[in-house]
């Protein structure tokens, strides 16, 4: 074990999964010598050569389209884009293509493409720079959306995405690239996709959560113990698949939750939480499923990103009400 | 910029011109262009019968299609196909069934036989321009010699993709061809309202990308061109753009009726232009086709469409439950129940 | 009232507000002489010329951005993509930017720009044109999600779309253009956002849907009543804004409820819906919610749709388990 | 494509040219572009104090961006920016304080006042280039007399959406000046990564876009070639590409570290092309600037830019309740429910 931060485990798995296996290769804008605007590639472009790590042209769309065909010639590339907000510019390779290779050929042809991509709030980063989207990814089949939390969870599930065979979207927060730092497991670590994890054992109400905000339900749920509840803190890790099963178990055990994310209400992710739970676990469930996310507007010049962002008290009082209620 | 012609409308080459494939070349190429021809009237006439999705005929187009894959070698080249390429599949290794069954809705049959080196047809315009450009660059990578040739039409290189594309290939220089069958309309946007640019060709330039003009009725001067483009790449020097100029001679699908739009003259004077034609011309002057030898051709054609056909209506009709296979490489729970459910309703029969 | 198609609701629509404003305008691929795929504007370029009715170079996102550009000169532009499935190119304009203009800008500019997007299943078309992928767009705050079922609610729809200053994403569909014909209110017929439609009445069971879907729905009612079951039918109209109150009120009345929609189930907006009603209307509910939608499958091709897109009898099998729960 | 080059790096004309701009003219330039580098660097240190957000500085742009716009008329035209062109949104009407506000975080003071025709800052690259061609294609629609003019940088050039505009421009002749400034850098990525092209000029052939390729450190060559382009665009004769190659003389912005990938000896050379000296020289020259003319200069501005500074400092930040305006024409019932419980937890103290 060593502790690392978020962005040090991620560049030592690539670094570890590119001297394994030389078809690993990542394309981006300015991961070459710069490293990355966030660093993740430093040092990389030095040890493996510009033909390894790849400074692209300023084009998002070509990065995942061409990703596609190189997966296709066999190679196992990585595509960083600069921030989760362009991946827009690249929808059309990723959504219609990307996730539908496999099927439309009938498994003839896999392109197995992990995409990188940087978000979230609270780092005061410009317009468009911030932006939690994962939910409108959720709705593809074909692509898996993994949201890691931790040092430890970007390594084993990084690892888990680069060597499987379908498409990732690898969806790293900003706010924990440096801040949270953890222990991370030396040499082979991997996590399979679909299986939540308990960040924190709880009795009283279960607070669903994934990437930055499962810190932020860690931080509630510190608070609820103050005042005598206790809340059980699951992060979910991979969106699609999602872990059905564990989610029905994890409610059964309070028989309340709440699901927190950073996306705005409307739609996001948390949609699909609640609804999963209410379809698995309706007669355990002692009170309405709450959602604590961003309003519905979107995401605000930095002057007023902390009253967009969900707040520990919003999750707080969200969870007194689930217990108290009936 | 200027346009290549080798072969005129009669069928005659231009003066002091050798022509760029020998005559059992120029026979081989004639045969699948009128393959073609007629893959592309029986799959019409099967789609008027309710036996066919819709479908898009190569008509006009053969000297294009055919005089570009010419020089690609099927054991070690790809194709990136559009949806108009018909004749090019059937070269590089796939059959008139499996063509046919991907627009009857048979994803299953249409399935690309393992090795054959084309990928699936691509709906979404010009999406598959930067996945053949990953897969040249991919190639050339692990000293592959392969090259990849891909199509596009005068209406898909409006798309962003076709940009992005072509900058990275330039960038890359990735052992690609890009052929842009410029056949005068997108369903019914006339080339005029498409791009205000003098010709396709003319966009080599901002991506550093060589770039060729040619009459795409002409077979020998695309395969001209498409020789020349697939040596440079094979030989490391990266991608070129190929306009060839042709004309779509019968409707954009099975369900578009040009009449609305495409005016008659416009097309009367495209027929006397004929790409098929005007290769029988110089073969016959040539003396390298008979009348017989032509009835030959018509005949083996024929059998062999015949035969795809009935293969065609023998196939198995995709089963309900293929709906749910090769999405993942496993499936998830939510995926296995979903198909239990659904397949559990269909079994009882289903009312709509 | 004349008794119409959808298709021919929508042309007559879009040539009154041709007539009442001359800012309004049409883009397109094939709207021209060929007047559009479906035959939407058929006649319009004749009557409006080609300034208005205009054919556009094959590439989506410079219809969508120019549409934004039009629109902030003063035009009212109505853009018509030729498939949904092609929102995909387009994405990139209109989450980040069209639907962001006014809260961008304070409020300086409006885009008031109205796509049109044909989609939905069952008339055997090719990849990528028949997905139904209207949740991709309800999670992006700023711009309204509408989604008319018959030939009157198409035109009240879209009346109301082109008059607002509000962005709106129009979804037609595919499969209602011509089988479907209803009467149309003559002259003045304008619709308001975010209110439901109770399109059948019922006492046992509520079943929530949209589109195409409404008549799927209407059909299982009609089943369901021959076994003694009252299903109400709800038409939820506009999915973006959301009639959370309507929504409680028809929970309320029965106690149970299905969403029925064309897309596949994770992620669909049939989730917003379930967690809508959840937290409206908790304590109503006698049964779990449930969703009969599409499995999470790509579109198929077209041999096989049929067992892809939601069944009769899986709507009525769905209300008939909410009835009979507990 | 050969490169304009008016006014040499000395200062010196070109032999028989008259300058395009008259001494008085060249004077109030030098003074916005003076200006705008005074900006800049208090825009650098108050990010540093943390009083400011992510900027960037047109530094070493300054002839670029000042030669483009001086031909506009803010009353009747527009500008779509990218990001980095402060000086011409100056001269159009927006305020130092008002610009600034929007990097600090604060768009509810950054809002563009009535009147004043540009767009808000672009932060997806190339996304403003069809709104720039829509809204040109608009003025023309409804006999405007407007220009509009757009800029995007080489990095932004190679996205989609500059491929889409440009073309879409050429088709419908919309009035647009697009200004490619070519700064040798998008962020760490070289020119050479960007691009195989020669130029990017190049591309505007593919569009039937006129083009011109200007040294965008040359000022007279840059407010020629701008001249040129905004009188075709008024005259109705459509739309020009400009590359302007310029040089970032600073880092990206002020999150960017530049001695990472820039070498030395770039940096070096192109400090001699510095395009505000060239100005002050060819000035001197004339007679048409003193020592004393320059320290006015000097001190307005900097008289200016405190008056900006503590205006932009007194600036009331936004209200948290400011999050939930301007969404919609009217907030539905959804939003002001969530408005009433955000802003219920916000009153009591939020802790994070
Ligand atoms: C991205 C996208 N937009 C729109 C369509 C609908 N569509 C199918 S074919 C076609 C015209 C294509 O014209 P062109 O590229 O010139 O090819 P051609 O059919 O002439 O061979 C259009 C608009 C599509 N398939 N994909
Ligand atoms: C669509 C998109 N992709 C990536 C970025 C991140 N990014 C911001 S600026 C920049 C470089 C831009 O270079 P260029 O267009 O040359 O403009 P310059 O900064 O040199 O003026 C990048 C990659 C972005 N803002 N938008
Ligand atoms: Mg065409
Ligand atoms: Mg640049």
């Amino acid at each position: 074990m060593t502790v690392m931060t978020m962005i040090e485990a991620i560049r030592s798995t690539i670094r570890e999964e590119m001297l394994r296996d030389e078809k690993v290769m990542v394309l981006g804008q300015d991961i070459g010598k710069l490293g990355g605007v966030f660093r993740a590639t430093e040092g990389l472009q030095a040890e493996f050569g510009e033909e390894r790590i790849v400074d692209m042209p300023l084009a998002e769309a070509s990065i995942v389209g061409s990703a596609i065909g190189l997966s296709l010639a066999g190679m196992n590339p990585i595509a960083e884009l600069q921030f989760m907000g362009f991946t827009h510019q690249a929808y059309h390779q990723i959504v219609p293509q990307l996730a539908r290779f496999r099927y439309r050929s009938q498994g003839r042809f896999t392109t197995p493409v992990t995409i990188r991509a940087p978000f979230g709030g609270g780092v005061r980063a410009p317009e468009l720079h911030s932006d939690a989207i994962e939910a409108q990814f959720t709705h593809v089949p074909g692509l898996q959306v993994v949201m890691p939390s931790t040092p430890a969870e970007a390594k084993g599930l990084l690892t888990t995405a680069v060597r499987g065979e379908d498409p990732v979207l690898f969806c790293e927060p900003l706010k924990g690239y440096r801040l949270v730092k953890g222990e991370v497991p030396e040499g082979e670590h991997t996590i399979p996709f679909g299986r939540l994890r308990v960040a924190r054992e709880g009795r009283d109400v279960t607070l669903f959560a994934w990437s930055a905000a499962v810190q932020l339900a860690e931080k509630a749920a510190a608070a609820l113990a103050d005042e005598g509840i206790s809340a059980q803190v699951v992060d979910l890790r991979t969106l699609v698949p999602l872990d059905v099963d564990g989610i029905r178990e994890a409610v059964a055990s309070t028989g309340r939750a709440v699901v927190v994310h950073e996306a705005p209400l409307t739609s996001g992710f948390g949609a699909e939480v609640v609804s999963t739970i209410q379809e698995e676990a309706f007669y355990s469930l002692e009170a309405p499923v709450l959602r604590v996310t961003a309003p519905d507007v979107p995401y605000p010049n930095i002057g007023i990103e902390e009253t967009f962002l969900p707040a520990v008290d919003r999750v707080v009082a969200a969870a007194r009400k689930a217990v108290s209620a009936r | 910029m200027e346009r290549r012609e080798l072969l005129d409308a009669s069928g005659a080459l231009a003066p002091g011109i050798d022509p760029p494939l020998d005559a059992a070349s120029t026979l081989g190429a004639l045969e699948l262009m009128l393959l073609s021809k007629l893959v592309d009237e029986r799959a019409f006439s099967l789609q008027r019968q309710g036996r066919m999705g819709t479908y898009s005929a190569v008509r006009g187009q053969e000297a294009s299609v055919v005089g570009s894959c010419l020089p690609l070698d099927p054991g070690t080249d790809w194709i990136v196909p559009q949806y108009r390429e018909l004749p090019a599949l059937l070269r590089h290794g796939l059959s008139i069934e499996g063509i046919l069954s991907y627009w009857k809705g048979n994803s299953e049959a249409a399935r690309i036989p393992e090795g054959v080196k084309v990928l699936p047809p691509q709906i979404g315009l010009a999406a598959q321009l930067p996945h053949a450009v990953g897969l040249a660059w991919g190639l050339k990578l692990q000293a592959d010699p392969g090259v990849v040739m891909t199509f596009v039409g005068d209406g898909g290189s409006s798309e962003g993709d076709f940009h992005e594309a072509l900058n990275l290939a330039g960038v890359r220089k990735a052992p690609v061809v890009f052929v842009l069958q410029n056949n005068g309309w997108a369903i019914s946007t006339p080339r005029s309202k498409q791009s205000a640019a003098k010709s396709f060709a003319e966009r080599g330039a901002g991506y550093g990308v060589p770039s060729v003009l040619v009459d795409g009725n002409d077979l020998f001067a695309v395969a001209q061109a498409s020789a020349e483009a697939v040596a440079r790449a094979r030989a490391g020097e990266g991608p070129t753009l190929i306009e060839t100029q042709t004309y779509r001679l019968g409707a954009h699908n099975t369900a578009d009726d040009p009449s609305k739009y495409v005016d008659t003259d416009e097309k009367l004077s495209w027929e006397q232009l004929d790409p098929i034609p005007r290769v029988v011309s110089h073969l016959r002057a040539q003396g390298a086709l008979t009348d017989e030898d032509l009835a030959g051709i018509e005949e083996r054609n024929r059998n062999e469409v015949d035969r795809a056909i009935e293969a065609l209506g023998a196939v198995r009709p995709p089963l309900p439950e293929s709906l749910f296979d090769h999405v993942w490489s496993q499936p998830d729970v939510r995926l296995l129940r979903q198909r239990e459910e659904i397949l559990h309703t269909a079994a009882k029969g289903v009312q709509r």
